[in-house]
């Protein structure tokens, strides 16, 4: 979509920081051996080094990579989550990144309205530091005003809260959606002449392909899904797209996270039309993949 | 890591399986590293090319039409492994003779070929016509046949389970590859693999893979349902260590075929448990996902400290 | 932990487990707590004994004459598991039914006794002397049938093998056990539990329990040779969790008769994953030898959600 | 041996303090939920608590346990040990004990001969801090200067070296095996009026038998053994030991791990006979156990 994307490397890393940076969203720096570059929209795939290693690494969307030193913003949510949380500075790391087909850069004729949601602020706050242009609009919505990473955010970005608790003094936020936020905004562009970047949970990615429907905006949406590789080689990741009217599988890693929304039946875009075939085995306990 | 006095074996040389001749023993496994295509530009300090010293690239099996695979979520982490349901997702055999093969060669991957067919004669034409298709190439080393699938033709049991089954598959395959490495993949699934090995062996293969994974289940405790929508997953990960272990050391006592030793291998120490029970060479499945240097790693690991 | 909402079951209170009732549901596994004779003045803060809220102890497998079981080492710790090479090391059945049991029911440790045999028809004559010797008790529960122990009179292969022995077997108990539970204990190493569970269940047993070790192997790496004397080991531990959660669910799904789960289980959550799959029971096998209260404690943390 | 000895618990520890003694003698502060008592000789099995727990605990003879507070002095030899020795102050524990047989309380009309080798040092230290009269003789013996625990031993204990390296300014050190020392030490006491007690490695242990046999003493040993679960029930840990002529398996963690001398044939007690009865199933791939 955006041509070259910079090539991996598969990196050991030292926690340089890791911390709370709200109520919910630590934010990690990492040191790395190798110089990494990045397009925003792309992730990387993040462990603990040696025998404490999880099974599968965990993929995280890049904030920033600076001077060798690359940053993600994550939320407690599970066992992977809880024991990066733990790590102090100096604990290793090992790093495989830039991954993953990035957001689209600016066009010219059209602004962009970027629309993040809860640790789905990585990859759009990058997009608005890379190509950000004075005419372009940023959402950002928590769950309340707590959780917010205000100082991250600075005064560019206009925040929702689903619910207004933990404001701090200064700061407003709009009470609802992210998306009835933007909706709302009387400075948006004109019809058909936006794109839509966004990246959140599910209900976030729907709405926001609902308002660029009707408004005959285009949307790029990065999708979440479980990840065992993260480059593109064990299948473990599939969402469907459709393709010339069928719907077939594309590995979340490699062909997204980053997808036109319009070619996701789950965004609720083309009608879904049955799989592509699917050979002439049956499906059921198969080779070291029952 | 200190090496063991035992150890002697050059992984990182060519050796002799079969007919052919191979780069070296450390490999990857089938379905860990796709098609092998996927990594071949990353970078690593340490290591020049995910491919660095690899013995074979075994590529992701290929069916002779392709596959959408199963359901979502098909992996899911256990504290030492995992289970996978991929439901053989892949290309199909065309577009894998047509556009994979092709690349590999021109980049100079070694490679072997995993295929899995419907019935134990349709080995035979995927054979035939994966030689046609790779006449002259270089690279492409020999056939790994996964033998874990359910039969159709024969009521949809396991190909791999039956030793009648299984030699009829080698016997197949074998009378169309005279000149590269032939293996058969066995499945852990059973009680006695020696059998198996044993039928391979009298087929003419040239030695058997072990092993594939082994049959797991985990429960979502949110729900109370078996995680994977297909309930039953393949294990695999250091967990399986000892099991795969265990399964080789008994082929090599009691079938005497060479083996290919695949199964929770993420570290040298790994790889040298495997080598030190008498497999000729070993595959890295699993712990390729999490890091596309880890073979390479092993065969550079192991290959310092036999040369030194 | 935060319990699911679909769990409701009461794994402290009475159930009924063929003609018995049984005072709980979570049960320590044959072979990790001994006679469970060893802990009964151990302490912890949170738990008054290593019994509380014990549905049962099953104790170490007893052979009709004692044994000295195999040469050290027996153990091996694998990163997720052991392998064990007791070799049934065990006082005989003579000395447990002079001295053992009787301790037991003193105690008033809930007590399923288990046995090995050399032949399926010599279960007939060990069940009717324990019944005679323990007559009145109010403990002792039942009988489980390892029956992963090599068949002398047939040849050395395991009883547990083959259905048809598993029939014996069992059949030979039942006869002489009508008012305590029998239980056979299947051996996950053969291609089809469902079969055994089948035979199992047709013979008359109460609930079988799955799974005993998996075969597995480790070689040491100072020697190049396998760790343990006999090289093979039984594999137990976190690891096999999946693995035995596959079989339970094949059995519980294809067989119809109860099960008792066991492999793996060392956290509330793995003993409530076979719950969720249709387990009557759960073991608590080398989690025990780690922390004399694994089970207890178990019991404890389920019996405190189902009961809020 | 010693009668009633104290009941174990299954206590929660939290690591008080956890640091080099010397150059190769970590020393381990635990501070336990509950009370703890023992008797010298015994041990207690340690373990990460939470889900870094290892398979097994390990074993570590008792240095000291005061106030609530259990101490251990151990050599970093393996996985567990060097997983011990990465732990900081707060850390979690699980501790199992006291567990095992432990050493014979002092006779009056017999002196005690003390001699630890290594890390075999706690239960002899612990045996003369608290039964230790002025007439007992206490040798220690180390690889080298540098490994000897100085502090811990003040004056009382006389010191072997392997080599004559890392001695400290102002101490002295005999060179050679520990029983050399005391074979040679001036003051022993006379033929038949002493008891031996032992740890360290099996040649120190056989040296101090074949002492004890040539001159007439009691002698006391304490074993290590691979262990599982530490109190008897896995059958892990079996020595040989000699009982009215033949030969049986104890268990090292239950019956032992102290030993009378006499009774093991693998110090060159008595002679070698037959197992006891095997009973009528071959060896082989048993139950659970194969
Ligand atoms: C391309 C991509 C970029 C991401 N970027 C970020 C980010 O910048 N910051 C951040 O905090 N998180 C991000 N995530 C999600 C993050 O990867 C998961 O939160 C993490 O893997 C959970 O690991 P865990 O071990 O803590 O949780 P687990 O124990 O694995 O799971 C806990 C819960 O999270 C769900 N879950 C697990 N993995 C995923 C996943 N990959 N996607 C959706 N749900 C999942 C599970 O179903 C479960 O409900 C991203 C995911 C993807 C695919
Ligand atoms: C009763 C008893 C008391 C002990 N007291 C102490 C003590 O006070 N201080 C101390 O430092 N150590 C003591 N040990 C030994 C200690 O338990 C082992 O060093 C420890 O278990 C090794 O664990 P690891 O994971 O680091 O090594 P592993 O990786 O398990 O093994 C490393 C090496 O040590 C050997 N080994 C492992 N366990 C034992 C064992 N139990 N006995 C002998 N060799 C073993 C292995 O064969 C291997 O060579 C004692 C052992 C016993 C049985
Ligand atoms: C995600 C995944 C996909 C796999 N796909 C295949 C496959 O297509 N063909 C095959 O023969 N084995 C397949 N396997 C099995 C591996 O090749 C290997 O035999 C097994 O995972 C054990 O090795 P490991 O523990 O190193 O992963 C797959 C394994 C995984 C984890
Ligand atoms: C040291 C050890 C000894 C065992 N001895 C027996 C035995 O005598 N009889 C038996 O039926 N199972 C025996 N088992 C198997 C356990 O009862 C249990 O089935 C198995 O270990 C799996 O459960 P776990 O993972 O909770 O340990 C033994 C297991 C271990 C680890
Ligand atoms: S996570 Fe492996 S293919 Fe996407
Ligand atoms: S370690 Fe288990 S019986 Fe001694």
């Amino acid at each position: 979509m955006t041509g070259a994307r910079p090539s991996a490397c598969a990196a050991v890393g030292a926690v340089r920081s890791n911390g709370l940076v709200s109520s919910a969203f630590h934010r990690l720096d990492v040191e790395l051996d190798l110089p990494f570059d990045f397009l925003p929209g792309q992730f990387a795939m993040i462990n603990e080094a040696g025998p404490r290693a999880w099974t599968f690494s965990r993929p995280f969307s890049i904030l920033a990579a600076e001077d060798g030193v690359l940053s993600i913003l994550y939320r407690v949510v599970g066992r992977g989550t809880a024991a990066l949380a733990a790590l102090g500075p100096g604990a290793a790391l090992q790093v495989l990144g830039p991954l993953g087909e990035p957001f689209p850069t600016p066009q010219a004729d059209r602004a962009a309205v970027l629309l993040g949601g809860g640790v789905g602020l990585p990859p759009v706050f990058a997009w608005l530091q890379r190509w950000g242009r004075p005419g372009d609009h940023a959402f950002f919505g928590a769950r309340d005003g707590g959780e917010v990473p205000w100082d991250l955010l600075g005064d560019r970005w206009r925040v929702s809260v689903d619910r207004g608790e933990g404001l701090p003094g200064g700061r407003t936020a709009f009470t609802g959606v992210v998306t009835a936020l933007a909706a709302s905004a009387p400075d948006l562009p004109s019809h058909g002449s936006a794109t839509v970047y966004a990246c959140g949970p599910g209900p976030l990615l729907r709405a926001a392909a609902d308002l660029a429907r009707r408004r005959g905006w285009t949307c790029w949406v990065s999708l979440e899904e479980h990840m065992g590789c993260g480059y593109g080689v064990c299948k473990g990741c599939v969402v469907q797209v459709a393709d010339d009217g069928r719907i077939r599988n594309a590995t979340c890693c490699f062909e997204g996270p980053v997808f036109d929304a319009t070619r996701l039946p789950d965004l609720g875009s083309p009608a879904p039309v049955p799989h592509a075939a699917s050979g002439d085995i049956p499906p059921g306990s198969c080779g070291g993949a029952p | 890591m200190t090496w063991p006095s035992w150890w002697n074996l050059e992984v990182t040389a060519p050796f002799q399986l079969g007919p052919r001749e191979l780069p070296g023993r450390v490999w990857t496994a089938s379905g860990c590293f796709a098609y092998g295509l996927h990594a071949h530009e990353f970078t690593a300090a340490d290591c020049p090319t995910p491919y660095a010293g690899l013995g074979a690239v075994v590529t992701k099996t290929v069916t002779p039409v392709s596959r959408a695979g199963n359901p979502m979520p098909r992996l899911v982490e256990t504290p030492c492994g995992a289970l996978n349901s991929i439901g053989l997702e892949n290309v199909g055999f065309d577009a894998f003779l047509d556009t994979v093969l092709p690349e590999l060669e021109a980049l100079g991957v070694p490679t072997v070929v995993s295929l899995a067919a419907t019935s134990p004669e349709a080995f035979g034409p995927m054979v035939r016509r994966l030689h046609e298709a790779a006449k002259g190439f270089a690279h492409w080393h020999g056939v790994e046949l996964n033998l874990s699938c359910p039969n159709v033709a024969e009521g949809g049991h396991d190909f791999g389970g039956s030793p009648a089954t299984v030699a009829r598959c080698v016997a197949a395959a074998r009378a169309e590859l005279p000149d590269r490495a032939l293996l058969a993949k066995l499945t852990p699934n059973v009680a006695d693999i020696v059998q198996l090995a044993v039928a391979a062996r009298d087929a003419g293969v040239d030695a058997v893979s072990a092993i594939n994974t082994v049959v797991g289940l985990d429960v979502d405790l949110r729900t109370g349902r078996p995680y994977l929508p297909r309930r039953f997953g393949g294990y695999s990960g250091p967990a399986i260590l000892p099991i795969a272990l265990a399964k080789v050391d008994q082929i090599v006592q009691g079938a005497g075929v060479p083996v290919v030793g695949v199964g929770g291998i993420a570290a040298p120490e790994d790889a040298l448990k495997f080598f030190a029970l008498g497999a000729v060479a070993v595959q890295v499945g699993t712990a390729q996902m999490r890091d596309p240097f880890a073979a390479a790693r092993i065969a550079r690991a192991l290959g310092q400290c036999s040369s030194s």
